[in-house]
């Protein structure tokens, strides 16, 4: 299932704006790798080139390459469309379809693939999605129900089955605790923990606990100032970068001498 | 394809994931090519009525114009004689939407005021109601009311400039009061908290703090409703009456609009000439003026609405 | 600009001084024209030549025509007078005459005994005067390419207009026009959608001159249902125009390009035009039992060398008048429209059969006794 | 005391209202209460032997049709344009857009009924009579095609452009309300740009959809110009759309026989007049009701 990523020269513009400058890392199966930095030093930008969610401001355009299993994400045959199917991604704000229930937010990507699903390969598909998000147990009895109904946490779980719905290899996490609670924050980073067996997890995350908890690997960002390219200053264990980074810069920010 | 893959890729799974990535679902990329389709149709159809009638208005009317046609009247032209113009309906038109504004503009501030500011119960779901009914009034029964109002006043068949302004105006309350409404609603609460925490009152907060902060929005919505209720005739046909003659007087006698005049040139057909066409007879001179005074009419609404919109981007506080 | 937004203090104030400002510039420059010294009739017969204030009249929309040219050679003589006319249809200009709104009026239909009571009530003790101030001819117009003349007798035009006769090859049609190319189109009839003097004048002829054929009755409003329609003269001359096979009537001023019927007068087939018309008119005896300053006739619609679809629309006046200068309004206006200038303005418009000189010298003394009291 | 002003304005706001459907009721009544053979005495059009609801049914049926095609043309239409400018067009270009259909929403009526009587009769009648002559069996397109193209299908079109940029402007502000959350969401699942725009947006709008439609409904329903310059009038329950002398509506018949009116038969008029008034009133409410639902919405004019 999980696959890896390499991403080599990376340089993330915003029509002129040069956003992010010059990444090389590689994202390993089957891990959960967290980017970690201060605000604005481009990781959430970065994060969405992953699978191409950038594209959807006018004018942003990346040089470089972005491999997943060695298959450049930005090659002139790539169908974007297949890319976000493939990399999936969860956002800061749960965002559960307001109009549909419970079941039909899980079901709302697989029904754009199918035309026609069974009604017991569906109600499958979304019991087992609601059980890989943890989520199977607290709404099995309302699932016809508006998912804006659910808590906060719930919500964000609801949207992480809604995204392994789709079968992705890589699920991509844009701070998905950060409007949560401690409790429910609790309930997602467990659930990461899971989910990494079968998935390569990356992890945008303002909370250094946090990534130090659930990451296995940690890249760190920073920007030189307002209007300089974001960077990716070092890549490493995260019990290397939580201990002994090689860079003082990272030093500085896990210790909290920055930012 | 620049990407070279590394060598701990086996070959295998790259070509599954190349697989995966490079073959869209033809029958969905088909609906959304088609969709894209039918939606950029969607705009070239709707622009094409749209085009057509503002370049005929625009050749058609651009023929006519003349110094003469925008600073004459048509008094004592008739027939196909191609003198004269249409200074009196572009006054008519001018003082009956200024007098109907001056009437509106008020009764319509106020009301949204009242509705932001002061607006709690019964009274105020009965307001809000009843603008939405008042938005529905169709413009010929709004006619029907200001003529049946003055004639009960002043006895049968009176016509004059303020009868149709008071028709005008029915129509443009609610239009006044519905912007108006969304504008003040977009003047934050904190200025209004800290206004009263420096002991202002609640009146003056609203005349200095709330009123002085939404001013651009405010003549914006006005000059939208102007710009609504300026090309009306249906109402103005029935309350105001032709002439052919300069009046500005909203209070004596009849007086011509633009609307009504463009109207009224469209039904009067061609014109007689005796000796065929010639410099001082022209047949279809009616269509002719009714398309110039289009072209003046429809200026007019744009000005208006680029004014309005100008004064809200330019004038307007950074609220948001 | 600058301007405007300093003053935008309250936004009422705004938009008056933008609209304000718009209208300044205007103002400025703006003005009726000149008094027009060619076909208008810059003279009149010397004794009205100073009248000053605002008339207003209404009534038949079929006189608009030839009151635009009443109003701008009277006005060219009086430049400090104004008339109106509100061209509100002839019922409304009979009711507004009978109840005051009106100083003068035009009708397509002589006043009836409870409006003339109505009327005289209002008028006091001077009366009403009403005369055949504008006598139109009504034309049957047509859209056939290259035809510009048809003959039809009455029946046909009956029979057309109640939707009998279907084609233009028609043999009723063919019978009396045995030179035309008829071709095998549809008619399209087209009728007046308003209520309308002319509807009923059309009427009214079908009704006298082919009774077998057109058993409807007449009102101002069209009864055959199924047919198109159009608002107004205008309205449906430019439907014709537009629509290949389709007939109508309509004043004759209006009809343009388009084909016309002669129609069939006992065994002749009489073009439309002015002089035929008033001569209907003149034949035609005036009604009896009215008052003196009432002159109002009884059309015949089978006079030899007449044309006998004419629309006879009557002015109506009061004999006295609340006010001194309403009164001699009034009074230079009507002169005005009576006099042979007055009448030879009108046909030139709007193509209008003038008045005999036997009404004008019948109407003549009413209007010139007209006086306030 | 500035409290008060405040709140005299928005009693003189009803009480105007209160006196708008005062007068017409007032100057109904006659109308209302009177025989049949009174009303055909007095009304040259009214049919003998009909009551008064029995005359204004067709006219009723005629506002509907012409309102409801208007609005079956332009709605489709509408939210092509509306999801053109917040989803498709380049963002400059979309700007000058959205300001263009507000400005078109500006145009008087007068001036598209001129236009529809020159320019588009005249270009829509061969298309009519194709529509004719194929599908005459529709019941829509059977009778007469009418010679110059006074029809209601040329009223409906003409009506369609007036509502078209209302409908426009207010479904375009509502698409572009919608949450960019909901739009990367679907994004991320692997939606094309026409999957966002059904899953996320379409249903976001789909009620502000529906009070747009209703707000040019509405217009539709009261328009008088257009309809009195086009329409070859009738007075029947007819559905050929491409035939002359079917329909009429109410706004227009008012405005066509108010000037020949006296009497009775402007009680009459008036009479038809609240008529329409209540329709327009049940539609307009309809659509505020539906707005109301949802409190984020705003901007309906």
């Amino acid at each position: 299932m999980a696959q890896r990523i390499d991403v080599k020269d990376l340089n993330i513009y915003y029509g002129d704006f040069l956003a992010v400058q010059d990444v090389t890392m590689t994202i390993e199966p089957k891990s959960v790798t967290a980017f970690i930095g201060p605000s604005g030093c481009g990781k959430s930008t970065f994060l969405r080139t992953l699978n191409r969610m950038h594209e959807v401001i006018d004018g942003a355009h990346v040089e470089g390459t972005v491999a997943l299993e060695g298959v450049d994400l930005y090659g002139a045959d790539v169908d974007p469309v297949a890319v976000r199917r493939t990399v999936g991604m969860v956002f800061q704000r749960p965002n559960p379809f307001p109009t549909m229930s419970i079941k039909e937010n899980v079901l709302a990507g697989v029904r754009l693939n199918n035309r026609r699903m069974s009604r017991s390969d569906a109600d499958d598909l979304v019991e087992s999605s609601l059980r890989g998000a943890n989520l199977w147990n607290e709404v099995k009895d309302r699932l016809d129900r508006p998912g804006s109904g659910l808590s906060g946490g719930q919500q964000q779980r609801l949207c992480i089955a809604r995204a392994i719905a789709v079968k992705p290899q890589v699920l991509l996490m844009d701070e998905p605790c950060s409007a949560l609670d401690p409790i429910s924050t609790i309930a997602i980073e467990d659930l990461i923990g899971e989910l990494k067996q079968s998935y390569t997890i990356v992890i945008v995350t303002h909370n250094m606990q946090q990534a130090a908890r659930v990451s296995d690997r940690t890249a760190f960002f920073n920007i030189a100032g307002t209007g300089k390219p974001g960077r990716l200053i070092e890549m490493d264990d995260t019990s290397t970068i939580f201990s002994s980074p090689a860079e003082k810069a990272t030093e500085d920010y896990v210790s909290g001498r920055f930012g | 394809m620049s990407a070279t893959a590394p060598a701990t890729d086996t070959a295998e799974s790259t070509a599954r994931t190349r697989a995966l990535l490079t073959t869209p679902d033809t029958r969905r990329r088909r609906t959304d090519r088609t969709m894209q389709v039918l939606i950029w149709a969607a705009f070239v159809l709707a622009m094409t009525p749209l085009v057509s009638l503002v370049w005929t208005v625009l050749s058609n009317g651009a023929a006519r114009m003349s110094m003469d046609f925008l600073t004459l009247s048509m008094r004592n032209i008739f027939g196909g004689d191609p003198s004269g113009g249409i200074y009196h309906a572009i006054m008519g038109t001018l003082v009956i939407t200024g007098v109907a504004a001056l009437i509106s503009v008020p009764v319509g501030i106020l009301t949204a005021i009242y509705l932001v500011e002061y607006g709690k119960g019964a009274l105020a779901r009965a307001v809000t109601f009843f603008i939405d009914v008042m938005t529905g009034i169709p413009s010929i029964v709004a006619g029907l009311f200001a003529i049946s109002l003055f004639t009960l006043i002043l006895g049968p068949a009176v016509r004059m400039g303020i009868i149709g302004a008071v028709a005008l105006s029915v129509l443009m309350i609610p239009v006044v009061v519905r912007s108006c409404e969304e504008m003040l609603k977009l003047v934050p609460n904190d200025l209004r908290e800290a206004s009263y925490a420096l002991g202002v009152p609640k009146w003056l907060t609203i005349v200095k703090v709330v009123l002085r902060t939404s001013v651009a929005g405010l003549t914006t919505g006005v000059l939208l409703a102007v710009a609504r209720v300026i090309g009306e005739t249906a109402p103005l046909l029935v309350t105001v009456g032709v002439t052919d003659s300069i009046n500005v007087n909203p209070t004596d006698g009849r007086m011509m609009t633009l609307p009504v005049f463009i109207y009224r040139q469209y039904m009067q057909g061609t014109a007689t000439c005796p000796g065929g066409e010639s410099a001082t007879c022209v047949p279809d001179i009616a269509m002719q003026s009714a398309w110039g005074a289009a072209l003046v009419l429809i200026v007019m609404v744009l000005a208006l609405n680029l004014v309005g919109r100008l004064v809200n981007r330019w004038f307007a506080p950074t609220l948001r | 600009m600058e301007r405007h937004v300093k003053l935008s203090r309250f936004p009422r104030a705004g938009s008056v001084v933008a609209v304000g400002a718009l209208a300044l510039t205007l103002a400025a420059c703006g003005s009726d024209p000149e008094a027009d010294t060619g076909s208008g009739g810059s003279t009149d017969s010397g004794e009205t030549s100073s009248l000053s204030g605002e008339l207003s009249g209404g009534g038949a929309s079929s006189q608009e025509a030839a009151m635009e040219a009443w109003r701008a050679g009277f006005q060219t003589a009086n430049p400090d007078a104004t008339v109106n006319y509100d061209p509100v249809g002839s019922g409304g200009g009979r009711t507004g005459f009978g109840d005051g709104s009106y100083a003068f009026a035009g009708s397509d239909a002589a006043l009836e005994d409870d409006e003339m009571a109505a009327a005289e009530a209002q008028c006091g003790e001077g009366g009403v005067i009403e005369f055949p101030g504008y006598v139109s001819p009504v034309a049957v117009a047509f859209n056939l390419p290259g035809i510009d003349t048809l003959n039809m007798k009455p029946d046909v035009i009956a029979g057309i207009f109640t939707g009998e006769i279907t084609a233009w090859d028609d043999e009723a049609i063919a019978a009396d026009n045995p030179d035309a190319d008829l071709p095998s189109t549809d008619i399209t009839v087209v009728h007046r959608s308003d209520e309308s003097g002319t509807t009923e004048n059309f009427q009214e002829y079908l009704a006298a001159a082919a009774p077998d054929a057109w058993t409807y009755d007449v009102s101002g409003v069209w009864p055959v249902k199924g047919f198109e329609s159009a608002q107004g003269t205008s309205g449906v001359v430019s439907a014709v125009e537009a629509g290949e096979g389709s007939i109508t009537y309509a004043d004759a001023s209006q009809v343009g390009q388009l084909g016309t019927v002669a129609v069939g007068v006992g065994d002749e087939f009489v073009p439309y035009s002015a002089e035929a018309a008033a001569e209907v008119v003149a034949q035609s005896p005036r009604t009896e039992g009215t008052a003196d300053s009432v002159y109002s006739i009884d059309l015949k619609r089978d006079l030899p060398g007449t044309y006998p679809i004419v629309l006879v629309s009557y002015s109506l006046a009061c004999g006295t008048y609340a006010d001194e200068s309403t009164a001699e309004l009034v009074k230079g206006f009507m002169t005005y429209l009576v006099s042979e200038e007055g009448q030879q303005a009108a046909a030139d418009t709007a193509g209008s059969a003038p008045l005999s000189a036997d009404i004008r010298e019948a109407v003549l003394p009413s209007i010139e006794a007209i006086s306030a009291g | 005391m500035f409290r008060w002003i405040a709140v005299g304005a928005g009693v003189l706001i009803l009480a105007v209202l209160a006196a708008v459907a005062l007068f017409l009721l007032q100057q109904a009544w006659p109308a209302l209460t009177a025989g049949s053979d009174e009303l055909a005495a007095a009304v040259p059009r009214f049919p003998e032997g009909t009551s008064f609801l029995g005359f204004v049914g067709p006219l009723v049926f005629g506002t509907l049709l012409a309102a409801a095609l208007a609005l079956g043309l332009a709605t489709p239409v509408a939210m092509g344009i509306a999801l053109f400018i917040s989803h498709y067009a380049p963002r400059r270009l979309a700007q000058v857009l959205g300001y263009l259909v507000d400005l078109l929403a500006a145009v008087p009526s007068v001036i598209y009924g001129l236009w529809g009587i020159s320019v588009l009769g005249p270009a829509a009648l061969p298309l009519w009579e194709w529509l004719n002559r194929y599908l005459g069996w529709f019941p829509l397109f059977a009778g007469d095609v009418s010679s110059a193209s006074r029809a209601m299908a040329t009223v409906a079109v003409v009506l369609a452009v007036m509502i078209l940029p209302i409908i426009t402007a207010v479904s375009r502000e509502v698409f572009l309300q919608t949450p960019k959350l909901h739009e990367e969401a679907a994004l991320a699942l692997g939606a094309t740009r026409w999957e966002v725009v059904r899953t996320a947006v379409l249903p976001f709008g789909r009620s502000g959809v529906i009070s747009a439609a209703m707000l040019g409904l509405g217009r539709a329903l009261g328009e008088t110009m257009a309809v009195l310059m086009i329409l070859s009038p009738g007075f029947l329950y007819s559905f050929k759309i491409l035939a002359g002398a079917q329909q009429q509506t109410i706004a227009a018949y008012i405005a066509a026989d108010f000037p020949e009116a006296s009497g009775l038969a402007v009680n009459m008029l008036i009479a038809t007049g609240l008529v329409l008034f209540v329709i327009t009133l049940a539609v307009n409410m309809l659509a505020r009701g539906i707005v109301a639902r949802r409190k984020d919405f705003s901007g309906a004019n």
